[in-house]
């Protein structure tokens, strides 16, 4: 239990830390570290739900289930990879002068509070709390988002505070009608919003408030999930900020979001009976997906492209959500995790790619491969892999969900398979110029530490190839508990 | 159920959220910074006291402290911030046009009705007395979201997005006698970081843009001009 | 069958050998795929260990296809990979033995070849650990296509074939037509990939799991098999390269390695093929006829416009990528007329169809390799690639020369090489059409036989042209009188598998004999009579109706040769032979740009069939001190009538969609003020 | 091994017989043309002539342009043995049928246009050009025209077709006319005959056949031209028996034999005559209007095996 505990303070105690260092050789290496010890935690934490179950702390304050720990463990790794990451990349930051050592104390600082937040939001068992930490992430990365103090990024932090925030405050009006509905049966209403009491209670829950409750929870999270329309934040907050954050952005702050929505629809399906939720996110899913495919055709910069990437594997997994069905949840929680590791690493390949080209302009990056093979050979691989090729993960998961959606909804495949099409064709006329072809003139190789991403990398292609039998085991415990029976 | 029926604190309250509603009208309309954060500094006292009175009529005590948290908060510290900053940007007297009030204050008429609509089924849930309050809060909310739209200046949006805070913060105290209390402390914390990093953000958006006016953040469009 | 169990009882073995073998090529190919990665600092170590795996692989696929075909076994085996409730399993019965057989064997002849190939590659920019990388992934994608026993681990490996594919297109990517041609390529493998997705999603949804056994045992309703039909039919047919869907091909064969080309047209397309056989005849089973009649149709069409856009070409390598969607064409009639004959149960003929089509995918792996590797050993000496600049290459490269001119007679199907034997096989099931009731069918057929007729016509007519224009007549650059034989693994490769291409001509009676289990195993009934009067005739239907004796013919012309010349000797008084100059008319010397150019011997049927082509054409009068310049330019129609609309539509599409981040925060927040306001109201 | 030594007989003959046939179609022309042309057995003088001349080679000239004719004359040879002449029992025939046939004056024609390009002039190239092109409209409607008949005695083989075709009772088979018609005009065209080509000229403006073998000399060109006279009797022959069937013995009988030598010779005697008539009456049409004239032949074919399709079968 203490691990739980552990999780969290660690990052907690980095932000303090951090603070205080500020910006000195140590910061990089402190912030390792503690990444490093807090994905340790999480790991011990991991082992320990596989021996004994799902976890609940004495006070009910945190619950750890098969759906979050497996998260719980995938943020603290991609925080510990971004960390290693983010060292050299924002020295070079600093060295061409576009962050000064003030901002970079803020950063490191808030790197550690983002992952506070987003841990707190996974491990917590009250939804307040939830609701808390997401919006507690909003907070900790607006000002990594304007770091840079341009224009474009004021503009991006600005629209990002903004538009989350308005969309956060539905979703606390939506967890107002949940404890509503939840102190009309439950006596003790200090209890009234922990997620496992919740749980038992569902069913008897009053259907109209629940549906009511979960339109203002997804229209709220879903904001953060990156929905279309309520997406316009994303692309701009991921282009603007610095590379690393962009990466810990697209690779968990969504899923967190994502995890939030679902865990309301555990609560709402049963209580409503009807797949009204389901129906939602489906609409949801389906037109971020169509419409993130075929925004990717319009794109000058490289890491706007690849937040609209984001956006339509989000939307794709927000469709599975909706689905339903054993077969389209297992696909959609293993979707999360391949997602999460793929987009992380091509961030973090992006990250290098514009430090040695020194622009973000895709017209002006050109032939990677012969100017830094390692980094040419990521990013393609990265987006080889993100675009749904086996042998990697993500081919697995969305197999699952396209059958799955032929199985249930035989009509939406069509248009799901063609905007996959599309969205390839958009990723990929802007990506191969990139990589391939003569490089221009003064476009030379960087200090660039590529094992993240080849960890990353590697592990999609592990999951692609088999899934390990304790993550099966994990996925198909959430699905069990999403839609009543499991793959296995 | 009528009204009169109702003792009188519960009158009481119910009028003060008349009062509340009337307050996000009025800074809807309101088109000058400084008196527009004066009303929002009466909607947050308005509030206060129908927390206060909740309180004793539910015997809730734990909702004094929340009442004291909105009178910190809502009250005294963000109008505050915010006077200083207007003042500091020399921006007090800044008259900022609204597209056709006459037809926001209508639209935000028809946001009231619509949300009595969409409270119904929790209205015929509730066993509250003041059940009706949470149609007002809900419309507050939509009022505040309709003030960030409608308005252009960063301070104004600020306000409109800090009234919707009020709004769920009442729907909270009227429907429920207020959320558990690590919640409400931790919304407490949100807003009032989220009150700090507006300051922040208004002398960012100053320095580069040379005003507050947030239709000039429109570079980052897919849209080739 | 009977022969099969006469084998069996001189080689007893146990059914799980021929598919440990296919295995084991498996593993040899993902070797030769990463141990070169191994020593990159050191290209010809990597280049030779890479090909010797490589060609370790395809003995051993070939080996063991040849087993599972020959000796009728059909092996399983589960691997330890995959989804968690569904692990990778594979299967090797004589259908997928056949195609591993070409595969394997095509790929051995390609790694003889390789190493002497790539070596121009070695110290220039491109690393040769890349192409053998993707080589040894490719490979072993196509064998793992063909022996999936379930559909998630056939479109594993189907998409890791398209993408490995893909790597090595855009292998020599410094060039931007080789970048848009690979992503044309892979676009529509993507595409291709989607289809068929949607075509296995349907019978999975009708059965219990993804594995074939489930499929097979769904029962569809006959609207439902046909829309699987469709999507099937359409992914496959992307791959195969069937018009209108072939844009890509002539797109990226050429510009890949030319090894790499003639493993993608040589083999890649055939892996289309048994997966369309595969899916129709095996997972589908009872198959309603107008489906053989559309197949028929496209059929025919591929194959007559595929020859007539070849005969337009004169990039070599283009041209022969051509002629894969001819030959693709070709092999879809007969699969046409197989389900048809299938569907109205006339199950002999549908089996001789059958037989006829997979001996024309054995016929064009072979010679269609051979053409490419042909074209590489040109490419690689010469440089050139315009067959406007080649010309007497038969004097510098005489092996080349007659392996090529073997390939050129056996695509053009003249006896007694072995494209007649399949052409002729395919003609002799097309006159059993009369005994189809429908009189529909019966009309269809002849059409379908007069348009192959013609497309082996104009196929001849095009590689007179080739043969002509490359290798007689005199050079017409420089570059190209420099050329010499290649190195000795490349001249071995082309001989190996010119030989095939005269064996197969020459003894159909045993390929039939080994394809008959293929049709046993599929529908039930192989075809009795086909070899019942011995090795020397092949007689499909009945000796009566029509017989065909290859060792004979081919005797037969070497007699009658022999005669010819012999009796001649007499007649002559000195047999001294002069050398002259060639006839001038006259006038002075004649030099190499006199000569019939590859455009002008193509003009006439040009001319005739203008219709087909979106032809530019036009002369710049000569300005002063320069010659009159004859420009001429020859558009795909397909590509402008499907391809560019769609292009088209898709972008408009992205613009309008693009209005939606418009910049404006205040516009972002109505977004989501009224998405809450409309979902509020749908609820309540 | 009667069978096999009559059908090697009957090639011998056929083959020594060609160069009469084409002596016979020109000397009746010039007479039809009022002029004294030459004695019919003029073309065995010129092919002795040619073999005994000395071989001129051009230096340009590859293997294949030495190969070339005697592949061409040997495969003509070939196909001549598969064709039933006097009698239907012939073991030869088993070997190979029309496709076969087909197939074995396609790979003639192959070598035929690559030598034609070997040595690298302007003429020979467009010789070449020209023949694929006509071949490659001809042939579809060669095959189209055989497969009709094939389809009705359901059988490709000659000797079937012919003895099935001698044995019924006269029928009139709309199939048949369409698809005998065309024949007789790929015959036309495939023997470089007006008005497709004319095998008396050599304006290098109309000639195609004469084009390809520009280069040839001595017994080179012997072979060639001897190869072109017995493609000549080849068609001829096909005409004559598979149009009118009757008359070919069904047996080896001796008398039968006798018998139908003299009808069959009769037959191509008669055929001879109209070719020189046809001949005589027209003119060689342009290169560009050939293929209206092959179309047409294509058609007719296609339309025979149309009707037999629609009205003959059930």
């Amino acid at each position: 239990m203490n691990f739980v505990a552990a999780t969290l303070v660690l990052p907690l105690a980095g932000v303090i830390i951090l603070a205080f260092i500020g910006h000195r050789q140590s910061a990089k290496t402190v912030n390792l570290i503690i990444s490093a010890a807090t994905f340790v935690t999480a790991l011990l934490l991991a082992i320990e739900v596989f021996r004994q179950g799902p976890i609940l702390s004495v006070n009910k304050l945190f619950y750890i289930d098969g759906f979050n720990v497996y998260l719980i463990l995938l943020n603290a790794f991609v925080g510990m990879t971004t960390a290693i990451f983010s060292g050299p990349y924002m020295e070079h930051e600093v060295a061409i002068g576009r962050v000064d050592d003030p901002r970079m104390r803020l950063y490191y600082s808030m790197y550690q509070g983002f992952l506070f937040t987003m841990l707190m939001a996974l491990s917590t068992n009250n939804l307040g709390i939830l609701w808390v930490s997401v919006e507690g992430a909003t907070l900790a990365t607006v000002l990594l988002v304007s770091l840079y103090r341009t224009h474009e990024s004021i503009e991006a932090g600005w629209k990002y505070f903004i538009i989350c925030g308005v969309g956060i405050s539905q979703a606390l009006f939506g967890t107002i009608l949940v404890y509503f509905a939840a102190v009309k049966i439950i006596p003790g209403s200090e209890e009234g919003l922990l997620w496992t009491v919740l749980q038992q209670h569902a069913v008897r829950m009053d259907g109209g408030v629940m549906a009511l409750a979960f339109v203002f929870l997804l229209v709220g999270y879903g904001t953060k999930v990156g929905l279309v329309p309520l997406h316009n934040w994303l692309p701009d907050a991921h282009s603007e900020g610095p590379t690393p954050m962009s990466a810990i952005l697209s690779g968990l702050l969504l899923n967190i979001a994502l995890y939030a929505v679902v865990r309301f629809k555990m609560l709402v399906d049963p209580a409503l009976g009807d797949h009204l939720a389901g129906n939602l996110m489906m609409g949801f899913g389906m037109l971020s997906f169509s419409v993130a495919g075929l925004l990717l055709h319009r794109q000058y910069d490289v890491k706007r492209m690849f937040s609209y990437s984001s956006i339509e594997h989000m939307g794709l997994m927000t469709f599975a959500f909706g689905i339903g069905g054993p077969m389209a949840t297992f696909g959609a929680l293993l979707h999360m995790i391949v997602h999460s590791l793929t987009k992380s690493a091509i961030f973090i390949t992006v990250g290098h790619a514009t430090h040695l080209a020194g622009t973000q302009k895709m017209s002006e990056i050109r032939g990677l491969i012969r100017t830094q093979p390692f980094v040419g050979w990521g990013l393609l691989i990265g987006t080889c892999a993100i675009a749904g090729f086996p042998p990697f993960g993500v081919f697995t998961s969305e197999f699952l969900l396209f059958t799955a959606t032929i199985k249930s909804y035989p009509w939406l495949a069509p248009p799901l398979v063609l905007g996959l099409s599309v969205a390839f064709a958009g990723l990929f006329r802007n990506l191969q110029p990139m990589v391939f072809g003569e490089p221009p003139a003064g476009q030379k190789p960087v200090v660039a530490n590529m094992w993240p991403v080849f960890i990353h990398l590697a592990l999609v292609l592990w999951l692609g190839i088999s899934i390990p039998t304790v993550l099966a085991q994990w996925l198909n415990q959430a699905t069990v508990m999403l839609v009543g029976k499991g793959v296995l | 159920m009528l009204i009169a029926t109702l003792s009188l604190p519960e009158q009481v309250v119910l009028t003060l959220a008349a009062l509340i509603l009337l307050s996000s009208f009025l800074l809807l309309a309101q088109v000058r910074l400084d008196s527009l954060i004066n009303i929002f500094a009466l909607q947050g006292l308005l509030i206060f006291f129908a927390t206060v009175l909740m309180a004793f009529i539910a015997g809730k005590y734990h909702l004094l402290i929340s009442a004291a948290l909105t009178l910190f908060l809502k009250v005294y510290f963000i109008p505050g911030q915010l006077r200083k900053l207007v003042i500091r940007l020399d921006i007090r007297r800044e008259v900022e046009v609204i597209g056709n009030p006459m037809l926001i204050m209508l639209f935000a008429a028809a946001l009231v009705l619509f949300s009595y609509y969409v409270a119904l089924p929790i209205r015929e849930l509730s066993l509250l007395s003041t059940r009706n309050t949470i149609a007002i809060s809900l419309a507050v909310v939509l009022i505040g979201m309709l003030m960030v739209i409608s308005r252009r200046k960063a301070v104004a949006q600020v306000v409109g997005f800090m009234s919707m805070e009020n709004g769920l913060f009442f729907a909270a105290v009227v429907s429920t006698y207020g959320m558990p209390m690590v919640v409400e402390l931790g919304i407490a914390f949100d807003v009032l970081v989220a009150a700090i990093l507006f300051g922040v953000f208004f002398f960012h958006i100053r320095t580069e843009i040379g005003s507050l006016d947030t239709d000039r953040l429109n570079h980052l469009t897919e849209v080739e001009k | 069958m009977a022969w099969a169990g006469g084998l069996r009882q001189n080689f007893p073995v146990n059914d799980e050998m021929a598919i440990l073998i296919a295995e084991s090529a498996v593993l040899t190919a993902l070797l030769s795929a990463i141990l070169p990665l191994f020593f990159l600092n050191r290209p010809h170590l990597q280049s030779l260990v890479a090909f010797f795996l490589l060609g370790g692989s395809g003995l051993a696929a070939a080996w063991g296809g040849g087993m599972a075909l020959l000796l009728q076994t059909t092996g399983q085996v589960v691997l330890p990979i995959g989804l968690p409730w569904l692990h990778v399993s594979l299967c090797l019965d004589p259908l997928a033995g056949f195609f591993l057989f070409i595969v394997g064997f095509i790929t051995f002849t390609v790694a003889c070849y390789g190493s002497g190939y790539i070596r121009e590659y070695i110290g220039g920019q491109l690393s040769i650990g890349t192409l053998t990388l993707f080589t040894g992934l490719f490979a072993c994608g196509m064998f793992l296509v063909l022996l999936a026993a379930d559909a998630f681990s056939f479109m594993l490996a189907w998409e890791l074939m398209s993408l490995a594919s893909y790597f090595l297109v855009v292998f020599q990517h410094h060039q931007p037509e080789n970048r848009h041609a690979a992503f044309i390529y892979l676009l529509m493998a993507v595409v291709g990939g989607a289809f068929l997705f949607l075509a296995y999603g349907v019978l999975a949804g009708f059965s219990d799991g993804f594995s074939f056994a489930a499929m097979k045992a769904a029962d569809l309703s006959p609207t439902w098999a046909t829309i699987a039909f469709t999507f099937a039919f359409l992914g496959f047919g992307l791959k195969a390269g069937i018009v209108p869907l072939h844009v890509w091909l002539p797109l990226a064969h050429p510009v890949a390695p030319s090894h790499i080309s003639a493993m993608m047209s040589g083999v890649m397309l055939k892996v289309a093929v048994y997966g369309f056989i595969r899916f129709v005849y095996d997972l589908l089973g009872n198959i309603i006829w107008q489906w053989g009649v559309v197949v028929l149709l496209v059929g025919s069409a591929s194959a007559v416009l595929g020859v007539l856009y070849a005969l337009m070409q004169h990039d070599l390598k283009r041209l022969l990528a051509y002629h894969s969607v001819e030959n693709i064409g070709i092999i879809y009639i007969g699969l046409g007329l197989s389900m048809i004959f299938h569907a109205t149960h006339h199950l002999e003929i549908a089996a001789l169809a059958l037989i006829a089509a997979l001996y024309h995918c054995l016929n064009h792996a072979i010679f269609k390799s051979l053409l490419f590797l042909g074209a590489g050993a040109i490419l690689q000496q010469s440089r050139q690639h315009d067959m406007e600049t080649m010309g007497g290459l038969i004097k510098k490269m005489p092996v080349t020369a007659t392996c090529f001119l073997i390939g050129c007679i056996s695509i053009s199907g003249l006896p007694p090489f072995n494209g007649f034997v399949s052409e002729w096989l395919i003609f002799q099931a097309a006159l059993q059409g009369p005994i189809l009731k429908s009189g529909i069918l019966g009309a269809m057929i002849p059409v379908a036989a007069a348009m192959l007729a013609l497309t082996g016509a104009l196929a001849a007519a095009c590689f007179v042209k080739v043969y002509g224009i490359v290798f007689l007549g005199r050079p017409r650059s420089a570059e190209i009188s420099e050329a010499q034989d290649p190195s000795f693994g490349m001249r071995l490769s082309q001989m190996i598998l010119a030989v095939c291409c005269l064996g197969f001509g020459i003894f159909p009676t045993w390929v039939v004999r080994a394809i008959n289990g293929i049709p046993e195993s599929l529908m039930g009934t192989g075809l009795s009579s086909v070899t019942d009067n011995g090795w020397l005739w092949l007689t499909p239907v009945s000796p009566q109706t029509a017989s065909y004796g290859a060792p004979a013919v081919f005797f037969g012309i070497l007699v009658s040769w022999l005669i010819v010349f012999v009796f001649l000797h007499p007649l002559r008084r000195d047999n001294r032979i002069r050398l002259g100059p060639a006839w001038d008319c006259g006038f002075g010397p004649l030099n190499s740009r006199m000569q019939y150019t590859a455009t002008a011997f193509a003009m006439p049927l040009r001319r005739i069939f203008s219709f087909i082509w979106l032809i530019v054409e036009k002369v710049e009068p000569a300005g002063p001190g320069e010659a009159p310049r004859y420009l001429l330019k020859i558009d795909d129609r397909v590509w402008l009538m499907f391809y560019v609309p769609i292009g088209k539509i898709m972008l408009k599409l992205a613009e309008r969609a693009s209005r939606i981040q418009g910049g404006n925060l205040r516009v972002y927040l109505s977004y989501s003020f009224f998405t809450l306001l409309f979902l509020l109201w749908v609820i309540v | 091994m009667t069978g096999l030594f009559w059908a090697i007989a009957k090639t011998l003959i056929v083959v020594l017989a060609a160069p009469l046939m084409v002596g016979w179609v020109k000397w009746l022309k010039c007479r039809l043309q009022n002029r004294k042309g030459p004695p019919p057995w003029q073309p065995y003088r010129d092919l002795l002539r040619l073999s005994r001349k000395h071989v001129v080679l051009a230096e340009t000239a590859s293997p294949i342009f030495r190969m070339a004719p005697y592949i061409v004359f040997s495969v003509t040879i070939l196909a001549v043995s598969t064709v039933p002449v006097i009698t239907v029992q012939l073991p030869v025939a088993a070997l190979a049928d029309v496709i076969a046939l087909v197939g074995f004056l396609a790979l003639g024609r192959f070598f035929l246009s690559l030598a034609g390009m070997d040595v690298g002039t302007a003429f020979g190239g467009m010789g070449s050009s020209r023949e694929v092109t006509i071949s490659s409209l001809a042939e579809p409607a060669l095959l189209m025209a055989f497969f009709t008949l094939a389809m009705n005695v359901s059988s490709t083989n000659l000797s079937t077709v012919i003895s099935v075709l001698g044995q019924r009772d006269i029928t009139l088979y709309p199939s048949l006319i369409f698809s005998s018609m065309g024949l007789v005009l790929v015959a036309i065209a495939e023997t470089g005959r007006i008005p497709i080509d004319n095998p008396a000229t050599h304006l290098e403006l109309t000639m195609i056949h004469e084009a390809m073998i520009l280069e040839y000399s001595g017994r080179h060109l012997a072979l060639m031209e001897w190869a072109a006279m017995l493609k000549l009797t080849l068609y001829s022959l096909l005409i004559v028996n598979l149009i009118v069937p009757w008359g070919v013995a069904l047996t080896l009988v001796t008398g039968d034999l006798v018998f139908a030598a003299l009808i069959v010779t009769g037959k191509l005697l008669l055929w001879g005559a109209l070719l020189a008539v046809s001949e005589t009456i027209q003119a060689k049409m342009r290169l560009f209007r050939a293929p209206q004239f092959l179309g047409l032949a294509f058609i007719l074919s296609l339309l025979g095996m149309m009707s037999h399709i629609i009205l003959e079968v059930q």
